[in-house]
């Protein structure tokens, strides 16, 4: 699946976007945890997820929405536009 | 009509397309927000704004579409810029043409409030000292609370 | 500023110049009132529009100083013109500039409503069979009645 | 006094302005009572006051008001601008 994210969470992990395959179907929150093991600037991102937003599919989602392979995740901070 | 681009835009000259375009729409009612020099936190020189490209634009029409089923509108253009912007360039604008007076000024705060918790932008302000991304504000969620519309 | 005036005026100009001279204003708000070519009544083909000069500068003046009363305001600009009017040309132009958009998008709706109960014009259709003075809405001065202003 | 009259009170009337002098401060409603004795016309646009407006000195104002020589009256339909 690819994986977006955005602003300060884009800064904090150093890129932009990334591909990562998964067996099942999880949730977000699952993708969340596996995130937070690859490495140390993800742990510090997800430590407090109390600020973080996400999509799938360019759709305000829930962190326990299932998702899969074909799905574009995005994380990013409450939006700041207009 | 949604317009989402980095060079700055022609304020004056896009509405008076949009108008003449609309010639017999009775109402046109407009906003028009600006880069400011200052913020709650500090003097700023410059503002840098990042996007969701894909979803702002689907985020944009829903917002569009909820407000034709609200209000009986002619046509609508919203111009929203990203990247980086100085003091005083404009940001975003929206322009609504109705029949009536109250379908536009109701149609472009809904517009501009949702815009604000919906489309996926967001904003660091580049000040002299420090760079900070913008937190969103607590009245603009409270803003759209009184719609009964929710997506 | 308040302009009473026969002839008619640029949207985009007016707008351009008015954005330019609060270049700082987060936001600029804006309506724009135009001759719609068919009324409740009838086809129209013009309408005309009469005016007590001295009075609706005045009436003008205090709808400004009751919205400064009310919100944050950098600028307002009110233009409207009298006279003989041809389907799809302008008729009034009201624009606010002020920090925040609340304070814009509140007070031209609140200018626009009060102006409509409280300017001294008056608008006759002229329709290809007949011309005719028009009426007062009654739900314009239903539009006036959540504020709590009286003057 | 000046009195003006606008849009259809006009219309009816035929003049847009007159000057009237009087002895004391009238009311309002008085004045309309000495202009309803200056012909027909005024007759019939006075004869039912619901739809009419008055302003003294541009100010809006009720009928009881009390006006005097220096007086600048208008009476009006209300307004349809915008």
């Amino acid at each position: 699946m690819k994986i977006l994210y955005f602003a300060n969470i884009r800064q904090e992990i150093g890129i932009s976007e990334e591909d990562i395959i998964i067996e099942n179907k999880i949730s977000i929150f699952e993708l969340i945890e596996l995130l937070k093991k690859r490495g140390l600037k993800y742990k510090n991102v997800f430590s407090n997820v109390k600020n973080i937003k996400c999509s799938v599919n360019c759709i305000f989602s829930n962190f326990d929405t299932m998702i899969e392979n074909k799905d574009e995740i995005a994380f990013f901070p409450p939006v700041t536009g207009g | 009509m949604i317009v989402i681009q980095k060079k700055s835009f022609n304020y004056a000259k896009e509405l008076d397309i949009f108008s003449k375009k609309n010639k017999l729409s009775g109402a046109i009612s407009s906003f028009l927000g600006k880069v400011r020099d200052f913020s709650n936190l500090q003097k700023i020189d410059a503002i840098f704004i990042e996007h969701y490209e894909k979803m702002t634009k689907f985020q944009l029409s829903r917002i569009i579409e909820e407000a034709k089923t609200k209000w009986d509108i002619d046509d609508i253009i919203i111009i929203h810029r990203f990247g980086r912007l100085k003091i005083g360039e404009n940001i975003v604008l929206i322009a609504v043409a109705s029949k009536h007076r109250e379908e536009s000024l109701r149609s472009v705060e809904f517009i501009i409030n949702w815009l604000k918790i919906k489309a996926t932008f967001w904003k660091k302000e580049i000040g002299s000292d420090s760079t900070k991304w913008v937190k969103q504000k607590e009245s603009d969620t409270d803003k759209i609370k009184k719609y009964n519309t929710s997506f």
